[in-house]
């Protein structure tokens, strides 16, 4: 490929930007901050224009970059990027800037570096593109145990006051998971080694699709990857770190945590677990979508008893990641495409509420659902973000995350009708939570000690306006999105070798549930 | 009389190259000299004469390893393999050994002087050690040093087991007495000695032992005779299995593999810091590349005989290893349950028996090596006023004074980890690949969990540096001289570029990997 | 009668030397126990030199010999300094490091 | 040559000769009952002394079995040199370091005997396994030309190198004794007429008792009786008192509380040192050396003190 290595560059700029920033001499950390802005700024705009270069009716992936990195394992330097990766590419270019401002004031308590914070979130970012755009998967293993370095260092450094306890659980689970994948990545090195006769094996992602394994080695590297992804997913029953490292991660860390770094679970699910493992996948369907379903009631009930505001938004992720890994293991175009939806939306919609709780911790400096109440009265900008917010984290219509969510049940139901009646009950409760918590801490009483919270600054409104912007425009038009996700969902469907069940019910009969 | 004489003259001289000898000859001549520097240079003098010989002389030898590369023929009688893996380990036990020599020549950390005790017999406490001035140094470590040094790059290349044998006394003898010469904490220090000194006499007697029947089942101790005696036998194999048994106690003591990793820990911990960097990578080293060449050369054939002992050795060091290093307190004991764990997952390596599992052991001996010695150089620069400040609790908040220093160690921390884009990564990925390329999967899946408890307690030393609160009267990190600083950055540099760019050490490992016969 | 017997010694000398080493505390006879397997080994040596019928059996022997009388020098050597330092060559006593 | 002698009593053939197995009879026992006097005798010159007993017999298995230069080698080396080592130093360190009472480890004893056992069944068995029924080759044809040349060809053609590799391990051995035990002088070497000036100096001009003198022994741990018939503690060497007290032999001095209270302390100029094989060099170091926990806090001392002391 002679053209212009858009991925590469665009993961570069966020490292460029944060050698910068370190670079910064200590006075003028005020500048380093605008740098940091700036580079993520740059990169949202490469991004854009990614996305514009991107073909959706093209080929599978686009952008391609191959360069030979070592020849000994026969990996490759090679990325490319298709609906779905790019997708998720263009929420991270889009997260981190707002996350960057809205962690503007975040690191000056004098104790920690100001430079180390902003310029590991612009590490994180090139992590963050390069676990999406790696068409090699060495390469997706490397960027996927690199991210997690980053990461553990923002959440055991400017966290809460258990951030270094949530940092470990956090590095742990998550480095078992890559551990484990790694013995995965090897067998499927060896054995994808053993069938290209005389080369000297592959990571290439198209050329390990085509291998065929014996089912019981399928169904082993199968786990090993699956189990890597649900832990960072987090699935049901490997998500006991989220609510600790979401809870104790400083928020703009909270909302790249939730909103990027998880998706990169379920995005390998479907990208990697599904195409390479396709038999094993529908061997463990009914597995993952049990934990599924158990993970969005479990969410939704944890969310529902959660006196800590930041920990609430975690188990509602745990029961959205649920719908995700649902939406991914259903084995339709159309559950596969609300999944990924799902996951950009996700973001947003997550990412929101983060922020906003955010803000709201920084008012009164303290994460009790308790504390607050009445705060409509007095800063009405703010509680009107938060509604809307929480309805889009409901799944009400028009607003975005209906969209992912309706798919994904439709997509269900024409071959798993049970799970999806059981997982429409979970939206139910997905209301009932949202609201409570929305009725306790806007609606009511003034709460004394509230009186004088100062509603939206100007920089939060920057922050938030964009977020709700995009929610709203997802949720009314979301068909550019779901023109470049669908034919890449399909790609991914035809590698599992599974086609769409032709519908028996009209879809009108299941849409009005 | 006479007839003595004729009979004598039938003794056609041995042809021995020196040439292809070279780099062992020069390290051993070094050594020799560094004995004559003691005898006549004056005091004040020694330290930088020793030094200076001994850098020399490692450069030399490097240099002339890297002119012999691609050599493949067998010297002095049949005695000294110069092979790929040979020249591959002596390039790496002397590039690891320049580091070690680079820590012991640092002076400039403690108000003390050297890591080295000034005179190793004044008794501690006394009068006498009392009335040394400050910047002695006793410095017959160095030559000392050159004769391990060179014991640790004839062991690999030995091809037949006496001389095996005695090349592992060279490297032994002299770090059993390096042991002893610390200048702080001087009994633990002997004490780590005599725990050295004699379960190494010990081990090396069934090593011995082990040679002794495998000379009564093959006639010769040549490696190649005892293979082609395993080949087609028909006698029992009673001698052959228990002869090996015997001689890889000997091998596996020196590598610290449990159960014969006991003396580990008190060694680690008792011995200078920069002799057990030396020890830690250079023995380690020369240890598997002797395992190797026994195992490859010599037992090639009857692999069947030996695999399942080793999977079992191999499962047991690396959840040992891992399993007790989370309990330590001290970082040097911490690190050398570390280096059990590892010497567990290059037995992974070595249990593959194919020509992956060669060039994959190859690889992580030296991306191993060279993080281990850096990450040995940080520990002597972290100090307080009793020396260096080894219990673990001493090291919180050490990323807030000097984040510097507790990056660095951060990084060594994770490159042992096995996080990628460090060379830990690269050389853990090569040698679990042979594994399951050779049939041992269920060894790579007790690699890869133990890996996941090793990465809990370099996390917790990281967390430790970095997310505690450094107490009041905590340890000050010395400024190093450019001794140290270059040990340090020769870690972190090849530890990096291990980790990013392996290909071209990975291609010279592979073509090292053909043994000699 | 066949040389085998000496053999039969030799392995039994060896593991006395062994058992000896695990069970004695004290540092110097731990280390002549440790002499007695090198000498059971020498004796192996020189009965396989002659079941084999060449010399390289008693060359090993003799090598040993020499190797066992430098370790002899410097085991020694460490051990009188760490009794000076303890005044004592107890192995019991030598508990700062502990397992 | 005694190989002649030597080589009539083993008429090595595929079976031992009646000689040998006579000599293996009476060699074997010794050996085997040497070796278990070693790892049980109570007293550490006894286990030495046995296995210098152990050495002997193996030097004349060594000759029974044609192996004439490796017999004399370990009786001069092995047995001569290396026993006597052994020996000294346990005489320098102190005979009565006898195994304590105090078992570290439970069962550790019982464990250790029972894996010497078993090693042991293991080790014969196996041999056992290999050789029933191979036959030996015998040493004449190698030993044609004489056992000494027959080695010589051997360590100079196929073993050269590792020939010339001991020299290294002596040259260490050598050099490890010196670094560990010698110590060089730092200070201007005292002339007589400085150790007169001390001595005069030093409050004691005249000798120091004899030990022994008017007392009923005339041992070296019996003090003195001075005039009054108290001891004089003084006439004892502190490095004997120390010993004996150390061995928990009751002090000679100790008998005679009042008078130890009112001597001065013992004379004992440090410019007296010579070389550390004197006792006086280390039994005059302080025996206040308790063992203590590496973590101590180090003891405001000169920089190359050790923090434990």
């Amino acid at each position: 490929m002679t053209s212009f290595p858009w991925l590469t560059t665009i993961g570069l700029v966020p490292t460029l930007g944060a050698v910068a920033v370190l670079a910064a001499p200590k006075t003028r950390e005020q500048a380093a901050k605008s740098v940091a802005l700036g580079t993520s700024l740059l990169t949202l705009v490469l991004t854009i224009v990614a996305c514009v270069r991107y073909d959706a009716g093209g080929s599978r992936f686009q952008l391609v970059e191959s360069h030979s990195w070592i020849p000994a394992f026969g990996v490759r330097y090679a990325l490319g990027v298709d609906g779905i990766a790019l997708s998720l590419i263009a929420l991270s270019a889009v997260l981190v800037p707002i996350v960057i401002l809205a962690s503007w004031w975040d690191a000056e308590d004098g104790e920690r570096s100001v430079r180390t914070f902003f310029a590991l979130i612009l590490v994180l970012e090139t992590m963050m593109i390069g676990v999406f755009a790696a068409t090699d998967v060495f390469l997706f293993y490397v960027f996927f145990e690199a991210m997690l370095i980053p990461m553990y260092f923002l959440i055991g450094s400017y966290g809460g006051a258990q951030r270094s306890y949530a940092a470990v659980k956090f590095l742990l689970y998550s480095l078992f998971g890559g551990l484990l994948m790694l013995a995965a990545v090897i067998g499927l090195y060896v054995v994808g080694n053993q069938q290209l006769a005389g080369s000297i094996g592959s990571f290439d992602f198209q050329t390990l699709v085509n291998i065929h394994i014996t089912p019981g080695v399928e169904k082993a590297l199968f786990l090993g990857f699956f189990i890597a992804f649900a832990i960072k997913a987090p699935l049901w029953p490997f998500h006991t770190w989220l609510p600790d490292a979401a809870a104790e991660a400083p928020t703009g860390a909270a909302v790249l945590l939730v909103g990027v770094l998880d998706k990169v679970g379920t995005f390998g699910m479907l990208r990697y677990c599904l195409p390479l493992f396709p038999d094993a996948s529908h061997y463990f369907a009914p597995v993952v979508i049990t934990l599924a379903i158990i993970g969005i009631f479990y969410g939704a009930l944890l969310a529902m008893g959660q006196p800590d505001l930041k920990r609430l938004v975690a188990y509602t992720s745990v029961a959205h990641f649920g719908f995700i890994a649902l939406g991914v293991f259903a084995f339709t175009s159309q559950a596969q495409a609300g999944a990924t939806l799902y996951m950009v939306n996700h973001g947003f919609s997550t990412g929101a509420l983060f922020l906003l709780v955010g803000f709201l911790i920084h008012r009164r400096h303290s994460r009790l659902v308790g504390d607050y109440g009445g705060v409509q009265q007095v800063a009405p900008w703010l509680a009107g973000a938060f509604m809307v917010a929480g309805l889009s984290s409901l799944a009400l219509p028009g607003l975005n995350s209906f969209v992912s969510e309706f798919l994904v049940l439709v997509g269900t139901f024409t071959r798993y009708r049970t799970a999806a009646v059981i997982a429409t009950v979970g939206i139910v409760l997905a209301a009932l939570y949202i609201l409570l918590v929305i009725q306790r801490t806007m609606h009511g009483p003034l709460r004394a000690g509230l009186e004088h919270t100062p509603d939206l600054s100007l920089r939060e409104a920057w922050v938030i306006a964009p977020v709700l912007a995009i929610i709203v425009a997802l949720g009314v038009y979301p068909k550019p999105l779901l023109d470049v996700i669908t034919p890449s969902v399909k790609a991914t469907m035809h590698d599992t070798g599974t086609t769409d069940p032709a519908p028996k019910l009209p879809v009108a009969q299941e849409g009005d549930k | 009389m006479s007839a003595i004489v004729a009979a004598a003259g039938d003794i056609t001289a041995p042809s021995i190259e020196y040439g292809a000898l070279a780099p062992m000859l020069i390290v051993f001549g070094a050594a020799l000299l560094g004995v004559l520097v003691e005898a006549f240079v004056p005091v004040a003098h020694r330290f930088a004469a020793q030094v200076g010989l001994a850098i020399t002389a490692i450069v030399a030898a490097f240099v002339g390893v890297v002119v012999l590369a691609g050599s493949h023929s067998v010297l002095a009688e049949g005695a000294v393999a110069n092979d790929g893996p040979a020249l591959f380990i002596e390039g790496t036990v002397l590039a690891l050994g320049l580091a070690s020599i680079l820590l012991l020549a640092e002076r400039s950390l403690d108000a003390g002087g050297s890591a080295l005790v000034a005179q190793a017999a004044a008794l501690p406490g006394s009068a006498a050690e009392r009335a040394q001035p400050s910047d002695a140094v006793q410095t017959e470590a160095f030559p000392l040093a050159l004769f391990a040094l060179g014991g640790m790059m004839l062991f690999p290349a030995a091809n037949d087991l006496l001389t095996m044998f005695v090349a592992l006394e060279v490297l032994s003898l002299p770090l059993y007495l390096l042991c002893g010469l610390a200048r702080r904490r001087r009994l633990l220090s002997q004490e780590a000695a005599v725990k050295y000194f004699l379960l190494g006499a010990f081990s090396s007697a069934f090593f011995l032992y082990g040679l002794a029947l495998l000379y009564g089942y093959a006639g010769t101790v040549r490696l190649s005779g005892i293979a082609d005696a395993t080949r087609g036998s028909t006698k029992s194999d009673g001698l052959l299995v228990i002869g090996l048994a015997l001689l890889a106690v000997g091998l596996l003591f020196k590598l610290s593999a449990v159960p014969f990793h006991s003396w580990t820990p008190d060694v680690y911990q008792g011995a200078p810091t920069p002799v057990t960097a030396f020890m830690a990578a250079g023995t380690k080293v020369a240890a598997f590349g002797a395992l190797l060449r026994v195992l490859y050369v010599g037992f090639a054939d009857v692999r069947w005989d030996w695999r399942p002992m080793m999977w079992i050795i191999a499962i047991a060091t690396m959840v040992v290893g891992a399993v007790l290093a989370v309990t330590q307190t001290d970082i040097k004991r911490m690190l050398a349950y570390s280096s059990v764990a590892h010497a567990g997952f290059l037995l992974t390596g070595v249990i593959a028996a194919n020509k992956e599992g060669l060039s994959g052991t190859l690889f992580y001996l030296l991306a191993y090596g060279f993080t281990t010695i850096g990450a040995f150089a940080i520990v002597t620069l972290v100090r307080d006023a009793g020396g260096e400040a080894t219990h673990l609790s001493r090291w919180q908040g050490l990323g807030r004074r000097s984040p510097l220093v507790a990056g660095a160690f951060a990084f060594f921390l994770l490159a042992l980890a096995g996080i990628p884009l460090t060379s830990g990564f690269a050389g853990k990925f090569a040698v679990f690949a042979a594994a399951i390329k050779g049939g041992a999967t269920p060894l790579v899946v007790v690699g890869v969990l133990t890996s996941a408890i090793a990465a809990f307690f370099y996390v917790k030393v990281i967390v430790l540096m970095f997310f505690s609160e450094p107490a009041a009267d905590g340890p000050t990190v010395a400024i190093p001289s450019p001794f140290t600083a270059a040990a340090v950055a020769l870690g972190l540099a090849v530890t990096v570029v291990l980790g990013v760019m392996p290909q071209p050490l990975l291609d010279l490992a592979q073509q090292a990997a053909p043994f000699v016969r | 009668m066949s040389p085998d017997w000496w053999l039969y010694l030799s392995a039994a000398l060896f593991s006395v030397g062994a058992a000896g080493v695990l069970l004695r505390r004290n540092a110097i006879v731990v280390f002549m126990c440790v002499e007695l397997m090198l000498n059971a080994v020498n004796l192996t040596l020189v009965t396989f030199s002659r079941i084999n019928g060449d010399l390289d059996g008693q060359i090993i022997a003799f090598f040993v010999m020499v190797v066992a009388a430098a370790e002899v020098v410097v085991g020694l050597a460490i051990i009188v300094t760490i009794f000076r330092t303890r005044r004592t060559a107890s192995l019991d006593e030598a508990n700062l490091l502990k397992y | 040559m005694t190989s002649l002698t030597l080589n009539s009593l083993a008429l090595a053939a595929s079976h031992m000769s009646t000689a040998e197995t006579v000599g293996f009879w009476i060699l074997a026992p010794i050996a085997l009952l040497g070796a278990l006097g070693v790892i049980f005798a109570r007293s550490a010159v006894h286990a030495g002394l046995l296995l210098g007993l152990v050495m002997l017999s193996l030097g004349v298995v060594y000759g029974v079995q044609d192996a004439q230069f490796l017999m004399f080698v370990q009786l001069i080396v092995y047995a001569g040199a290396v026993m006597s080592l052994f020996l000294f130093v346990l005489m320098l360190v102190g005979i009565d370091s006898s195994d304590s009472l105090v078992e570290t480890l439970r069962a550790q004893r019982p464990l250790a005997l029972l894996l010497g056992l078993g090693f042991a069944v293991l080790l014969v068995a196996g041999i056992a396994d290999a050789t029933t029924g191979t036959t030996s080759a015998g040493l004449e044809e190698a030993n044609a030309d004489g056992n000494v040349l027959g080695l010589a060809k051997l360590l100079f053609t196929r073993y050269v190198f590792a020939f010339e590799l001991t020299s290294a391990l002596l040259i260490t051995a050598a050099l490890g004794a010196m670094v560990l035990t010698h110590r060089e002088k730092i200070g201007p070497k005292l002339t007589q007429k400085m150790m007169m000036q001390e001595r005069v100096r030093g409050g004691r001009p005249s000798p120091l008792p004899g030990p022994g003198v008017f007392a009923r022994s005339n041992a070296v741990g019996t003090p003195a009786l001075l005039p009054d018939g108290t001891a004089a503690s003084e006439s004892v060497s502190p490095s004997v008192a120390q010993t004996l007290a150390g061995r928990g032999v009751e002090s000679v001095v100790g008998r005679h509380p009042a008078t130890i209270d009112a001597q001065p302390a013992p004379v004992e100029p440090e410019s007296f040192e010579a070389e550390s094989f004197q006792p006086e060099t280390f039994e005059a170091e302080p025996f206040e050396w308790a063992p203590s926990s590496p973590e101590s806090p180090p003891e405001p001392e000169p920089a190359t003190t050790e923090e434990d002391a």
